[in-house]
């Protein structure tokens, strides 16, 4: 009963952190930048979702489709104000990109923080529910909301492999990721790519937010947070693979699951940290990771 | 060459006169603020600046070093500068606890390293909130000074040390050395330097400065808490203010922090949105003059 | 007499690859030993090795009678090796005489300030190599050859027994290998043992006492430079069969309007000079071969042509100047570039690699293409399923070539498609090159530093040195003229 | 090298220099020439719900008393920082109100560890520090233990171990009375003021009827509460007591997305608000917490007009930290009109004297002998406080009896004990 309690409710959890980490090794693996603004990204949508979803005559599917698009809006933002630019200056040393995209996403994260704050207060809000009511599993009372959210990111995990895997345009996602200089040589232009990848990102996000807003609430105070296990889960998964960071969504989510069922709920986050560090340490590359 | 040293000496005279100048005790409040995290700054731009190491968690050099010595103060009431000397060694210790990973793992996955740092640090503090007052905070009963003045020369006198000795290390052979290994430790070890010991050694000086000025501002602020010293913004603000005052220079990240305080503190009756402000400002600098302040000094000079 | 450096069953495995295998040599004191073979024959993992850069699977370096094998690097240094890199290694932020005295500082924490005797040194050794009037210089804003003559500098500062040189001559000109040969010689009357490496013999030839020559990982021939030039492994391993050509009469294209035209190319990188007013014409249909050794400046002018690097000059394409465009757009217009390092999709199959080529081409003439290519490039077809990463270096080779060709190219440019191949995939190469000049109206461009290679297919050749064209003509003249600079290997 | 690096420290020190001089201009206090006004200092996390309402009440109380006379002849003014959650900014603000703005009291913060930061600054400083929402047992305390030191910080609101003592009142009179419960689950979030709640839960609500199965500590950055309901219903409680200030919106959805059968009630400090309904998208249902006042219900005869007045000015009811941030002025206006002073020690006398009709109840302080000296007194008579319940999107009094206007009600999901549905 325990046993199947903790497969159910890690399932979900798990499988909203795989798509919550997603977007930020899909931006990663395609244009080499860590986007630190991420957790600012998802918790915009949500928040514009919660907005649009609760103030307006609109609805729950009303808000859910602000908040992608806020989540793709962003998206584009991040990338044109903020990467781009560093990309493409000329007084930065190549060496120091890195830095740079990093410090530059930090910053403009810390804006979208304060000023999410600002606007919303930092006073944590639920992103109404698509579904509700509960279903029970072998016993097991599980929210309808839950299943739903599981099953939408599975499905978000599947397009998204169908693209890559099955479509011309995917195709040149991934070779962008394996050889930049190589597409340009097959006369694909770069900055579509990007643009492409920025897009899919941002709706990606755009629905991790809204889905993460309607389960586990959501305020301009756990962007730091969201940004930190996203990069947490990424890193474990191999920077960059997306299998990689399905998986190391599901150890991370069923080892906090498992800790705070069996051991402790203010232990929660501990275990995976401290997972963290030792793969770091003697895997560096993470699970799936290329060097 | 005199000169210069005249004017060195007279900018200093001129802070180390500010109080007696008419300047009310919150603006030396604000002054003994920017002391302290352009320490930090400092410690900081030694690490990335010249051995080349992106740390994301100083802030977990400053918590240990503000947590050591509170501890060593609220449960064991050790006298004030043995708290300091022990927060700094806490601190120390730290720094080679980060070295290790340092050593082995490159780029995004060291920084990661650091940021997991910070965040168990964090953890440890809450989960023995007994011990270490969780996240409400630590409270020591000894505290610098009540005298905002007194406290000021001591958070300037944390300063000029620090940027002494930093700013000799960075200019010496020693620091040559750790550029080399920073840029190109292959290089550098074909040319006959064990790389391991400068960038161990360059962690131990960092996290020694970080550690004795998170362990002082404990004693200033008569609290260590977690989002004074130990939160991942504290780094954030940190690593911001190294790059915005120019990074690789020492000096910089000072003009760097003396800006984020200083405007923090100028917009603060714009409420929250100072903050959306400030991190606008640097990040139009750094997108336009990635220099930052004193490469933008240095270049109008020059051009 | 024993060697002052003695290297003994030296042994190093990548993975499955024998990069070097069970090599063994003796460097005396006051003596240069030249290490030669072509690109990939593991000449510069031999360097690393001794070096420490890389750690040998087997074997040891012995200096003085100390085995060095599997120490640090920093060990080594200090036990009295110095290295110069094959690719310069300045530290960008210090001047001149900083990265010359760092060379020259104690290896402790507590040194704090270089003291007058060894600014005095290090300004000293400046002044040997030639550095002396740019002391006070960044390292981005020196011409290429000072940036050689300071990895020479560090690497004698701290009076090495023994000092390793890869590839000293790259990117010289004659004046400056003058220089340059001169310094190397004056190490080695200092007592000093030189390690030289280098892919060309001639160029080493006259300043060695001995030669070893290597190819794929093994020793293949060794004794005085004369010695090793005659003999018939060695020969083979460079010249192939000997020159063969089979131009077309100039005349079959000088009336067309040429498809590319290259016009005062000039390329900068920094304050570095890699190209330097170079003309060249290509008429549809025709194939040229640019030779030129390495670092002569092919690799750039192929990138200036495709777009990858900014250039001084004008370039027309088709009759019309190019202004603007993107290496993409470049590209899709149909000049097509396959550049020396293949830039394949590693992780991505065989398949997939070409389906990217053909991706902007209708489904129907996709297909026939690919079957086409498949006709051209059999082993590639049997390959479909299996990621380009696992393929040989020849298959590898096909796989760009194949990909670059469902471009639908009218100018494909091919650069230094030998590189690193076994013969016997050149003569399949060779083969397809020969199809695709006779059965197909696509111009090629060739660079290559294998003249055996560049001239059978050629129509017209040019030949590239230090950034400038230095000459052209066709394949039988060149035979007659400019051979000899090539061939004495 | 020497010369450039040299001169590059010269021009940086220049800077600094020149940053400083800016900083002090743009620093410099502007004063006005009207009759001058006593400032009180106002510290809060404006973004946060509680934080926003320290601000918001404070306004109505300075407007309030001015428009009565002001004190002694002067109106009250309010210096307002933002202390963005932060104890450093906190700290840094409150050195501001002194030295700069020569605030006479300072006033506010919901947040214990700001609290506790600024506690020493008071200390040192001889500024009179009205907590008005915070509620380690610390904050008194500190006074209790250094009295000389520490006894300008009044603790304007309760002690962790009153508020438990409040929950355990209401844990007698209705949810072991009315509602016949007999066993009940802890669950508090993890941090140092809910230490002493907890341990004051685990003293008092057995002697109030319900037996303490467990208690569940969680870290307050949990995101699923799923284990931890799991975890609470496996025991079969008839009622889980919360301990949250930090968080409140998760939980309380959670436990309504998953249906958790086990009412919730105990101290939810975010549900005390009007716009956690619309942040729950309604999950609150049900929901009970303890709170000072409660919209609608009189306390006393100036709670009503408060809330009414809040409600018009600001569009949202008042959150628990308005009540006694009003009071706390109130009490602090009082002072300076009995001691005719605003110094700080004449006003720490005057507070000492409190006695005066709030918002909440009766307000004095607790002496020198209590542990908790300078506490807001607990207990009849004085302020208890109203247990509040979310039913059809506003928040209904249920507790005390004499103060109720409606009985307690759950969602369908909800399992009561069977004498209860009896009843």
């Amino acid at each position: 009963m325990l046993i199947l309690q903790i497969l159910i409710d890690g399932f979900a959890i798990s499988a909203l952190y795989a798509l919550g980490a997603l977007g930020f090794t899909l931006i990663f693996g395609v244009s080499g930048v860590l986007n630190l603004a991420h957790g600012a990204v998802l918790v915009t949508s949500a928040m514009v979702a919660w907005y649009v979803g609760t103030n307006e005559a609109a609805g729950a599917l009303a808000g859910a489709a602000s908040g992608i698009v806020a989540g793709v809006i962003t998206s584009f933002v991040t990338y044109a104000v903020v990467v781009r630019p560093i990309q493409r200056s000329k007084a930065i040393p190549e060496v120091e990109r890195e830095l740079f995209v990093l410090t530059g996403t930090l910053l403009w994260g810390v804006m979208l923080q304060i000023g999410l704050g600002y606007i919303f207060t930092t006073t944590p809000v639920t992103v109404h529910q698509l579904v509700s009511g509960t279903v029970n599993i072998l016993g097991v009372r599980t929210p309808t909301n839950e299943i739903l959210i599981a099953v939408i990111s599975w499905l978000t995990l599947g397009l998204l492999w169908l693209l890559v895997n099955r479509t011309p345009a995917g195709k040149r996602l991934l070779a962008a990721s394996i050889n930049p200089r190589g597409l340009t040589l097959m006369g694909v232009e770069l900055d579509q790519v990007h643009l492409l990848a920025w897009g899919i990102y941002g709706v990606i996000a755009g629905i991790a937010g809204v889905l993460l807003g309607s389960f586990l609430g959501t305020s301009s105070a756990y962007i730091p947070a969201l940004t930190g296990t996203a990069f947490s889960i990424v890193v474990l998964g191999g920077l960059g693979s997306v299998t990689g960071t399905v998986i190391a969504a599901y150890v991370v989510g069923y080892i906090e699951t498992l800790t705070a069922y069996l051991i402790s709920p203010s232990l929660r986050a501990v275990p995976a940290l401290i997972l963290l560090v030792l793969v770091l340490y003697f895997r560096p590359q993470g699970i799936l990771g290329r060097r | 060459m005199k000169n210069q040293r005249i004017i060195v000496a007279i900018v200093l005279l001129a802070l180390a006169a500010a109080p007696w100048i008419g300047i009310s005790d919150y603006i030396i409040g604000v002054l003994t603020m920017i002391c302290f995290y352009g320490v930090f700054a400092m410690s900081w731009d030694l690490l990335f600046g010249y051995a080349g190491e992106v740390n994301f968690g100083p802030s977990f050099l400053i918590g240990l070093g503000a947590y050591g010595a509170g501890l060593a103060d609220a449960d064991l009431g050790l006298p004030l500068p043995l708290c300091v000397a022990l927060g700094t060694l806490a601190a120390v210790l730290g720094g080679l606890l980060l070295a290790i990973p340092a050593l082995r793992l490159r780029g995004p996955y060291f920084g990661l390293i650091t940021l997991v740092a910070v965040l168990l640090l964090q953890d440890a503090i809450v989960i023995f909130a007994g011990t270490t007052g969780g996240e409400i905070g630590l409270s020591v009963p000894d505290i610098l000074s009540v005298n905002a003045t007194v406290n000021f020369y001591y958070a300037l006198g944390l300063l000029v040390i620090a940027g002494t000795v930093l700013l000799t290390v960075a200019n010496s052979s020693f620091g040559l050395i750790l550029q080399a290994a920073g840029q190109d430790a292959i290089e550098a070890q074909a040319l006959g330097f064990n790389v391991v010991k400068y960038k161990i050694a360059a962690f131990v000086l960092s996290a020694f400065f970080s550690g004795l000025a998170g362990a002082m501002l404990v004693f200033y602020l008569g609290t260590a808490s977690v989002d004074a010293m130990v939160d991942i913004a504290v780094g954030i603000q940190v690593i911001i203010a190294a790059v915005l005052g120019g990074r690789r220079t020492i000096i910089g990240p000072v003009l760097g922090a003396a800006f984020l305080i200083g405007a923090g503190e100028i917009l603060r009756p714009l409420g929250q949105v100072s903050g959306v402000v400030v991190a606008a400002v640097a990040l139009g600098t750094i997108l336009i003059f990635p220099n930052g302040f004193l490469g933008l000094l240095r270049g109008r000079h020059s051009a | 007499m024993t060697g002052l450096l003695e290297i003994s069953g030296l042994t190093k495995r990548f993975g499955g690859l024998v990069a070097v295998n069970d090599v063994s040599f003796d460097v005396r004191p006051g003596e240069i030993l030249g290490l030669i073979g072509p690109n990939g024959s593991g000449k510069s993992t031999v360097m690393k090795l001794i070096m420490g850069i890389e750690r040998p699977n087997a074997g040891k370096v012995r200096l003085n009678g100390v085995n060095l094998a599997g120490r640090p690097t920093y060990e080594i240094a200090r036990a009295g090796i110095g290295i110069v890199f094959q690719h310069s290694r300045p530290l960008h932020r210090q001047t001149v005489l900083q990265n010359i005295l760092l060379g020259l500082l104690p290896d402790r924490l507590t040194a704090m300030r270089a003291g007058a005797d060894a600014i005095a040194h290090a300004t000293a050794i400046a002044g040997r190599v030639g550095l002396g009037h740019v002391l006070q210089c960044l390292p981005a804003t020196l011409p290429f050859a000072d940036l050689r003559r300071m990895e020479l500098a560090k690497a004698i500062a701290r009076n090495p027994l023994v000092v390793l040189i890869d590839e000293p001559f790259a990117g010289l000109t004659s004046g400056e290998v003058k220089d340059f040969s001169d310094l190397i010689v004056s190490f080695r009357d200092e007592g000093r043992a030189v390690l030289l490496v280098d892919h060309n013999v001639k160029s080493v030839a006259a300043m060695v006492d001995r030669v070893i020559a290597l190819y794929l990982g093994e020793i293949i021939a060794q004794g005085h430079a004369a010695d090793v030039m005659a003999d018939e492994t060695v020969r083979r391993v460079y010249l192939g069969g000997g020159i063969t050509t089979h131009e077309r009469p100039v005349a079959i294209f000088a009336n067309t309007q040429p498809i590319l035209a290259v016009k005062d190319l000039s390329v900068f990188y920094g304050k570095a000079q890699a190209l330097e007013k170079v003309d060249l014409t290509l008429h549809p249909g025709e194939f040229v071969s640019v030779v030129g050794l390495n670092g002569a400046g092919k690799t750039t002018l192929f990138n200036a042509i495709s777009g990858f690097v900014a250039y001084d000059g004008a370039i027309h394409w088709q009759g019309r100047a190019r202004t603007g465009q993107s290496a993409a757009a470049i590209a899709r217009a149909g000049l097509v570039h396959c550049p020396e390092t293949r830039e394949l999709f590693g992780d991505m199959s065989v398949a997939e690699n070409i389906a990217l080529g053909g991706q902007f081409l209708p489904g129907p003439e996709r297909l026939e293409r690919q079957a086409w290519l498949f006709e051209l490039f059999p082993i590639l077809k049997a390959r479909l399923q299996q990621s380009a990463r696992t393929l040989s270096g020849g298959e590898q080779q096909m796989l760009a070539i194949a990909r670059a060709l469902m471009m639908n190219p009218q100018l494909l440019i091919l650069d230094e498609p030998t590189l690193g191949l076994a013969p016997v995939i050149l003569g399949q190469l060779s083969d397809a090159l020969k199809y695709l000049r006779e059965q197909t109206n696509i111009t090629i461009l060739l660079g290559e530093q294998n003249v055996t290679f560049a001239l059978p297919h050629a129509d017209r050749v040019y030949v590239l040195e230090h950034g400038r064209m230095i000459w052209e003509g066709t394949p039988t003249r060149f035979a007659g003229e400019m051979a000899e600079n090539f061939l004495q290997a | 090298m020497k010369q450039t690096s040299k001169r590059r420290v010269i021009r940086a020190l220049g800077a600094l220099a020149a940053t400083t001089a800016l900083t002090a201009i743009a620093m410099q206090p502007v004063r006005a020439d009207t009759p001058a006004p006593i400032e009180i200092g106002i510290t809060a996390s404006l973004s946060t719900i509680p934080g926003a309402a320290i601000a918001n009440a404070a306004k109505l109380a300075i407007a309030d008393i001015n428009a009565k006379g002001g004190v002694n002849g002067h109106p009250l003014a309010l210096v307002i920082e933002d202390n963005q959650t932060s104890a450093t900014n906190a700290v840094s603000s409150f050195q501001r109100m002194v030295n700069q703005d020569h605030v006479v009291a300072v006033v506010g913060t919901w947040i214990s560890e700001v609290a506790l930061a600024l506690e020493p600054w008071s200390a040192r400083l001889h500024m009179p520090f009205l907590v008005t929402g915070a509620a380690s047992n610390d904050i008194s305390a500190f006074v209790h233990k250094d009295y000389a030191a520490h006894k300008y910080v009044f603790h304007a609101y309760f002690p962790s171990a009153f508020l438990a003592e409040g929950v355990c009142d209401l844990a007698h009179d209705v949810l072991a009375d009315q509602l016949h419960m007999k066993s009940a689950v802890v669950i508090s979030e993890d941090a140092a003021w809910t230490k002493p709640l907890d341990a004051g839960y685990a003293g008092c609500l057995p002697g109030a009827g319900l037996k303490v199965l467990k208690e569940i500590r969680f870290s307050p950055d949990t995101a699923d509460f799923t284990p931890i309901f799991q975890q609470a219903e496996a025991l079969n409680p008839d009622i889980i007591i919360s301990g949250w200030a930090h968080v409140g919106v998760q939980p309380t959805v959670q436990w309504a997305d998953q249906k958790v059968p086990v009412p919730l009630a105990g101290i939810n400090a975010q549900a005390g608000s009007s716009a956690f309904w619309k942040a729950t998208n309604g999950g609150t249902e049900g929901v009970i917490t303890t709170s000072t006042s409660a919209p609608g219900v009189a306390n006393t005869p100036l709670t009503i007009p408060f809330t009414d007045e809040y409600q018009k000015a600001y569009g949202i009811s008042p959150a628990y930290s308005a009540y006694s941030t009003y009071d706390a002025i109130l009490a602090l206006a009082t002072a300076m009109q009995a001691e005719h002073s605003t110094k700080p020690d004449a006003i720490v006398a005057g507070l000492e004297k409190t006695d005066i009709t709030g918002t909440q109840g009766r307000i004095t302080f607790l002496g020198q002998s209590s542990p908790y000296t300078h506490a807001l007194r607990f207990g009849p008579g004085y302020v208890t406080g109203v247990a509040i319940q979310w039913q059809s999107g506003t928040q209904k009094c249920i507790w005390p009896a004499n103060l109720a206007n409606a009985k307690p009600e759950f969602p369908g999901f909800v399992k009561l004990p069977k004498l209860a549905s009896a009843n």
